[in-house]
C-alpha cells in the first residue's frame, strides 16, 4: 500500500470549538511526535498541511477556501490524510514555557497532552470565544487581546513575564508569525532555547518541490521543520519575508 | 574519478538536480550543490507569475512519484535576487524554463542568458499544464524551429531541450532538435500522465486530475529510451527517470548518456541522494577495474 | 452481488484473466476459473508454431513485470485437443490471437471462430516482435480496416482489440475499432517497451532486450487511458495494467471500465488473486452501501 | 532492489566433475530447500532452470546451446541468478531412499548434505566418468550402465531391490523422466510415496506464464513443483508427454 498518498478516511466526530474552529476526528490513528503535520486532502478542493492535535485529531481554524470546505464537511464524509511528517517537538531538559496563538494552541494540545515535561503553558486569542482546549494545558496562563478571558494581554507579555519570574528550559510556540518574531526576541534575550512551529507554502509536503524551503540555508519546513529552534530560526528569512504560491518573495 | 564534460560544461560527477526539484530559491540549490550534486537546476522559469495547480499537486504512489506542479513560477522579471545570490553556488548552474509560444520561450531565454547560466534547459515536455510544456515536445517541426529561435539568443551558452517521452516522435524530435542545434539532449520529463482515483470519494486524486509519474516505477522505460536515442542521434545525452543507485547512473550510461539527472530519487534516498550514488559509482568502479566514467558511455550497445 | 455483463457476456464477477498469462493449455485454464475468475483468456495463439523469444522472457524488476515472451504459440491447427477440453470450464473462454497481416489475423479468427469462444481477443498491442502486435494497434486507419475484417467472420462472437497504450493516436485507434463494429474495447497491453541493463554484464538482461511493462507500477497510467477512453468511445471497455486489488478494480470502473483483466497480479498475490479481488469488492460494496456494480461504471467522471 | 530479477555474480570457482558436467559456484549465497532450483541467466545467450546443489553452487551438465556456454566461463565470469523457487523436497518419515540418475545427482547431492534423514542413496550413471559427488552420499549403492563403476545395473533394479530388502518411509529421486517412470511403478508397487524433481520448459520461472503446467491439474512445475508426490505424479501427463518451447505437445 502507499504511504505517501491520501488515503481516505471517515470523519468519526466533528466538534465546533469556537465561531472559527472545528476539531476533526477521522477512522485512523497515526503514531505521531507532538508538532508533526499530516497532509489533508478536503476532496476535489484542495491539499493543506495541518498539524495534528490527537493521534487522529486535527484542528482547524476557517480563513479560506480548503478551510471553508472542511468545514462543511460532517461526520461520515471522508477526507484524505498523508503523513504524518516533519521533525515535530524534540525538546532537551524539563522545565518547558508552552505558548500557543490563535490556532496555534492546537498543535501545543499535542504537546501538553504527550510531551511529557514540567510545562507552564500561555494560551491566547482575541477573545473569549475564541480560546479552546484549556482543559489540556497544565499550569494554565490564558489571555486575551479584550480581557474577556484571563489577562488583557498578549500572549508574549505573558511569557516575558514568567520567563523572568522562573527559571525554564526551553520555550516551545505556535501562533501568528508576528507573535513568534517577538517571543523569539524574548527568548533570545532570556537566553532560553526556542522551539517554533512554523508554516510556509507547502506543495509536495514531501521535501521535493523545494516550495516550502527557507533562506539563507534551504531548510524544507515540511521535512527539517516545522519545528525551528534559534538556530534555524536566526538570521534566516523567518520573521522577515516568504514566498507565496508561484515562489514570490512577499514581506510578512 | 567520476569528473565528466558534456556539451562544454566540466562536472565534477555526472549527477544534476533535476529541474522542478528544489530548484526555488539560490539558498535551496546551494544546499543541493554542497550534498554532492554535479550541477543543478533551477526550476522551470516562465515568462509570467504563475501559482500552478492545485494541491495535491506531488504525491508518492510507491515505486513512483506523481506531480502536476503546474509549473509555477515567480516569472523571470521577480528573480533579480536570485540571480545574485547563485553566483555563490560551486557547481554549474543550469536554467530550465518555458513559455506558451515560441516568443515566449525567445522572450524568457534572452533574460535568462543575460544572467549567464551554464546551460539552457529547454522544457518541452511538461504534461501538466494544458498551454506550456508536451505540446512542444510532440512535433518535430515544432520542436526544431523552437531551438533554431533558442539558439539564436543563447550565445555562448549550451542548449539542451528536454524531452517527453510520451510521443512516437520522440525520435524525430531529438532528431530535429539536434539539426537546429541542439548541444545535448535530456531525456525525460515525466511519463504519461496517469490518474489515482480515491474509491471512497470516487474522484481523481490529483488537483489537476492527472499527474506526470517519475521514480524508479520509469526506469526501465528511461533506459530503454535512452538506448534508442544513443543509437539514432549525434548529441551527448543526459538521462533522467527513476535514478537513484551509483549503479543507476552506470545503467543509463551503458545505455548512451553522458550525465544523468536525479530527482524523485530525493524523495526516496535524501537529499544527499547525489553524494551516495556517486559513492557506489567510485566503489563499483574501483571492484570493476573502470577507471573512467568515459569508457562506460554506451557500452551495452 | 459482483455479475456484470460486457457484450453480451454474462459474468458472474468482473475479473478476467489477462491473455498471456496461465493460458497455455486447458488444464490451467480450468485451474484459474476454479480459482474465481469471472472469465478466463487463452494465450494468445496465432497462424504457425512460434517458439518466442530467449529467456529471460519474463522478470519481475520490483513494482512491475517485464516480459518479451514473444507469442510463442503451437499455432491454431495443433490446438483440437485443447479446444475440446475447454468445454469443461464454468466460465466463459475468450481467444485471444494475433497475425503477421491481416489476411493472417482473419485466417486464425476463422478458425478460432469454429471452436465458439465467448469472445475474441484481437492482440494489437504486444510490443515484443517485430512483425505481430503493435503494428496494427497505433494507425486508425489499418486497426479500423482489421477489426472490419475480422467482424466479417465473427458471426454473433463479440469482437474486442486489446489496445497499445504506446502511441498518441491511442484514442482515434480505439474510435476506428468501435466505428468499424468493435463489440468492447480492452486497453490495455504492456507499456514501453522498457530495457534493464545489468552494469556488471554490460548487457540489456532481457532476451529480446526489451520487455513490455506492466503490474502495479502502470496502475495509474491504466486509470489515466481508460478515463480517457470513457469520454471518447461509446463501447464497453476492459481495463488491463496493474489490477490486483479489490479497490483496483472499483477504481478502474470509476474511471469507467465494465470488467477487468488481471494478469501481473498472479504474481503478486497469487493464482486465488481473482477471489481475493471479489471479496475484497464485496467488503468495500457493503462497507459503502453499493448494491451494484453497475453503477460504479464512470462514476469518477 | 528487485527480487525476482537475475543479480550479476562472480564465479569464485568452477570444477570439472566429470566429462560433461561441472559445479560451479558463485559469490552469494541462497537460504534454500533442497529441491529448489534458480533461473540462471548466461549472459547474451539464454537463461535456464538449475538446480541448486548447495547454497552457492550448481552443477551443470552440457546438452545444448545454453549449457555450453556456461561450461565455457571462467572463475571471475559473471552470471546472473534469481531464486530460489519452488517447493523443494518436504518428506515425512526419517528413512528415505534417494535415487539421482545422471546429471540428477546434483540436486540430490544438497539433499543428502542437508536433508537431516536416515539416507540410503543410489547413483548411477552411464558409466564410470560420469559418476560424481559420491562422498556426499551415505549409505551409497553405485551403479552404471557399462559396469565400469560399482553394480552393472539401471538405478531403478537397485532401488527396486532396496525397497524390497528395507521399509522405506518415502523414495526422493531426480533424473531422466524415463528413469523416473520406471522408479514410479515400483513405488507404487512397494507402496512407498515418492518424491519426484521433474522438469518442463520453463520461461518465466515464477508462475505466471504457464508454460510449465501440467495437465491435467495445471500443477506449475516452477511454482507448485519441482517435487511432485504420487497425487500429483499419477494420472498425468508426466511420463507421457510434455510441452515444447512452442507449447506443442510432444511424447515423452
Ligand atoms: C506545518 C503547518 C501546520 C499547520 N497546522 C494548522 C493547524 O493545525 N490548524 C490550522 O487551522 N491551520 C494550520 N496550518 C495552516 C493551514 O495550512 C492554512 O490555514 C490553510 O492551508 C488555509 O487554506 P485555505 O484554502 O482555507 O485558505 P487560503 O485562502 O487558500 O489561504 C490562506 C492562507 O493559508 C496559508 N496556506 C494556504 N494553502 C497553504 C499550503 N498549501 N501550505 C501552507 N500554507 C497554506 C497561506 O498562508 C495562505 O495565505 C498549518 C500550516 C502549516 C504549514
Ligand atoms: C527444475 C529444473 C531443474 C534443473 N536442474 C538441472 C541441474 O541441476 N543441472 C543440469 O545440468 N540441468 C538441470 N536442468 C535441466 C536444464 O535446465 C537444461 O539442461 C538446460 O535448460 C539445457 O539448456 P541448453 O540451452 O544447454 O540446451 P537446449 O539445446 O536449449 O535444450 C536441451 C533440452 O534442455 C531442456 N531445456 C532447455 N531450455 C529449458 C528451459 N528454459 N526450461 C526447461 N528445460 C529446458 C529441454 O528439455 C531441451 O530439450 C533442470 C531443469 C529444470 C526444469
Ligand atoms: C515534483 C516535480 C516537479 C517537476 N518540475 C519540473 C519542471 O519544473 N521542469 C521540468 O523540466 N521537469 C520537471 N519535472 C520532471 C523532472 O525534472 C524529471 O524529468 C522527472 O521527474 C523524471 O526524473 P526522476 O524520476 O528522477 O524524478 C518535475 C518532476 C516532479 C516530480
Ligand atoms: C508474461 C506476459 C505475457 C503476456 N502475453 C500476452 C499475450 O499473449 N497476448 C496479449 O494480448 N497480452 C499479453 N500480455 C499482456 C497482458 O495481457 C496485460 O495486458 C498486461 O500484462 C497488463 O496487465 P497486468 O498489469 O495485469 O499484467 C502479456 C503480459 C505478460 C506479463
Ligand atoms: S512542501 Fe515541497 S519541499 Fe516542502
Ligand atoms: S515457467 Fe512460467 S509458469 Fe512456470
Amino acid at each position: 500500500m502507499p504511504t505517501d498518498f491520501p488515503q481516505s478516511y471517515r470523519l468519526t466526530g466533528v466538534r465546533k470549538l469556537t465561531p472559527t474552529v472545528k476539531a476533526f476526528e477521522f477512522a485512523h490513528e497515526f503514531d505521531f511526535v507532538p508538532g508533526q503535520f499530516i497532509m489533508v486532502w478536503v476532496p476535489g478542493v484542495d491539499e493543506i498541511p495541518i498539524s495534528l492535535s490527537g493521534p487522529n485529531q486535527i484542528t482547524v481554524k476557517k480563513v479560506g477556501e480548503a478551510t471553508n470546505a472542511l468545514h462543511s464537511l460532517k461526520k461520515g464524509d471522508y477526507i484524505g490524510v498523508r503523513g504524518p511528517y516533519g521533525n515535530g517537538f524534540s525538546i532537551p531538559g524539563h522545565r518547558v514555557l508552552l505558548v500557543g496563538g490563535g490556532v496555534g494552541i492546537a498543535p501545543m494540545k499535542a504537546l501538553a497532552q504527550y510531551g511529557e515535561k514540567d510545562f507552564t503553558s500561555v494560551i491566547g486569542a482575541q477573545d473569549k470565544t475564541e480560546l479552546f482546549f484549556r482543559q489540556y494545558f497544565p499550569g494554565l496562563h490564558m489571555c486575551t487581546d479584550d480581557g474577556s478571558a484571563g489577562e488583557k494581554a498578549f500572549a508574549t507579555v505573558v511569557a516575558e513575564r514568567l520567563l523572568k519570574d522562573r527559571k525554564f528550559d526551553a520555550v516551545a510556540a505556535c501562533g501568528p508569525e508576528v507573535m513568534l518574531k517577538f517571543l523569539f526576541q524574548i527568548c533570545e534575550k532570556a537566553n532560553v532555547p526556542a522551539y517554533f512551529s512554523m508554516e510556509r507554502w507547502m506543495k509536495c509536503g514531501i521535501g521535493v518541490c523545494g516550495h516550502c524551503s527557507v533562506d539563507p540555508t534551504g531548510w524544507r519546513v515540511c521535512k527539517e521543520g516545522p519545528v525551528a529552534d534559534g538556530t534555524v530560526l536566526r538570521n534566516s528569512e523567518f520573521f522577515q519575508y516568504k514566498r507565496d504560491q508561484a515562489g514570490r518573495e512577499v514581506e510578512l | 574519478m567520476l569528473t565528466m564534460e558534456i556539451a562544454g560544461l566540466k562536472l565534477k560527477n555526472p549527477t544534476i538536480l533535476a529541474a522542478g526539484f528544489l530548484g526555488t530559491s539560490a539558498s535551496i540549490l546551494k544546499r543541493v550543490a554542497d550534498s554532492g550534486a554535479g550541477a543543478v537546476t533551477i526550476k522551470s522559469i516562465g515568462p509570467e507569475p504563475r501559482e500552478g495547480n492545485p494541491n495535491p499537486t506531488v504525491l508518492c504512489w510507491g515505486e513512483g512519484l506523481m506531480n502536476a506542479v503546474g509549473l509555477p513560477t515567480p516569472g523571470y522579471k521577480n528573480m533579480t535576487r536570485e540571480w545574485a545570490e547563485l553566483k555563490d553556488i560551486s557547481v554549474p548552474v543550469i536554467a530550465s524554463f518555458y513559455g506558451g509560444s515560441i516568443s515566449e520561450f525567445v522572450e524568457v531565454a534572452e533574460a535568462i542568458v543575460e544572467n549567464k547560466p551554464a546551460m539552457l534547459d529547454v522544457n518541452i515536455g511538461c504534461p501538466n499544464t494544458k498551454k506550456h510544456g508536451a505540446v512542444f515536445g510532440k512535433d518535430p517541426e515544432t520542436a526544431g524551429k523552437l531551438i533554431n529561435k533558442i539558439k539564436e539568443v543563447a550565445g555562448s551558452i549550451p542548449v539542451m531541450p528536454k524531452l517527453t517521452p510520451n510521443t512516437d516522435n520522440m525520435l524525430e524530435v531529438a532528431k530535429a532538435c539536434v539539426d537546429n542545434g541542439a548541444d545535448a539532449i535530456a531525456g525525460f520529463n515525466t511519463w504519461g500522465p496517469g490518474m489515482v482515483i480515491d474509491v471512497n470519494v470516487r474522484k481523481p486524486v490529483m488537483g489537476f486530475k492527472t499527474g506526470g509519474i517519475s521514480g524508479p516505477a520509469v526506469r526501465p522505460l528511461m533506459v530503454k529510451g535512452i538506448y534508442d536515442l544513443y543509437e539514432k542521434i549525434d548529441a551527448p545525452i543526459v538521462a533522467v527517470g527513476g535514478i537513484m543507485y551509483g549503479t543507476d547512473v552506470i545503467e543509463a550510461m551503458m545505455a548512451g548518456a553522458t550525465a544523468v539527472e536525479i530527482g524523485s530519487g530525493i524523495h526516496y534516498r535524501g537529499i544527499d541522494v547525489f553524494s551516495k550514488a556517486c559513492s557506489e559509482m567510485e566503489a563499483w568502479m574501483k571492484e570493476n577495474g573502470v577507471k573512467s566514467l568515459e569508457e562506460l558511455v554506451g557500452s551495452a550497445h
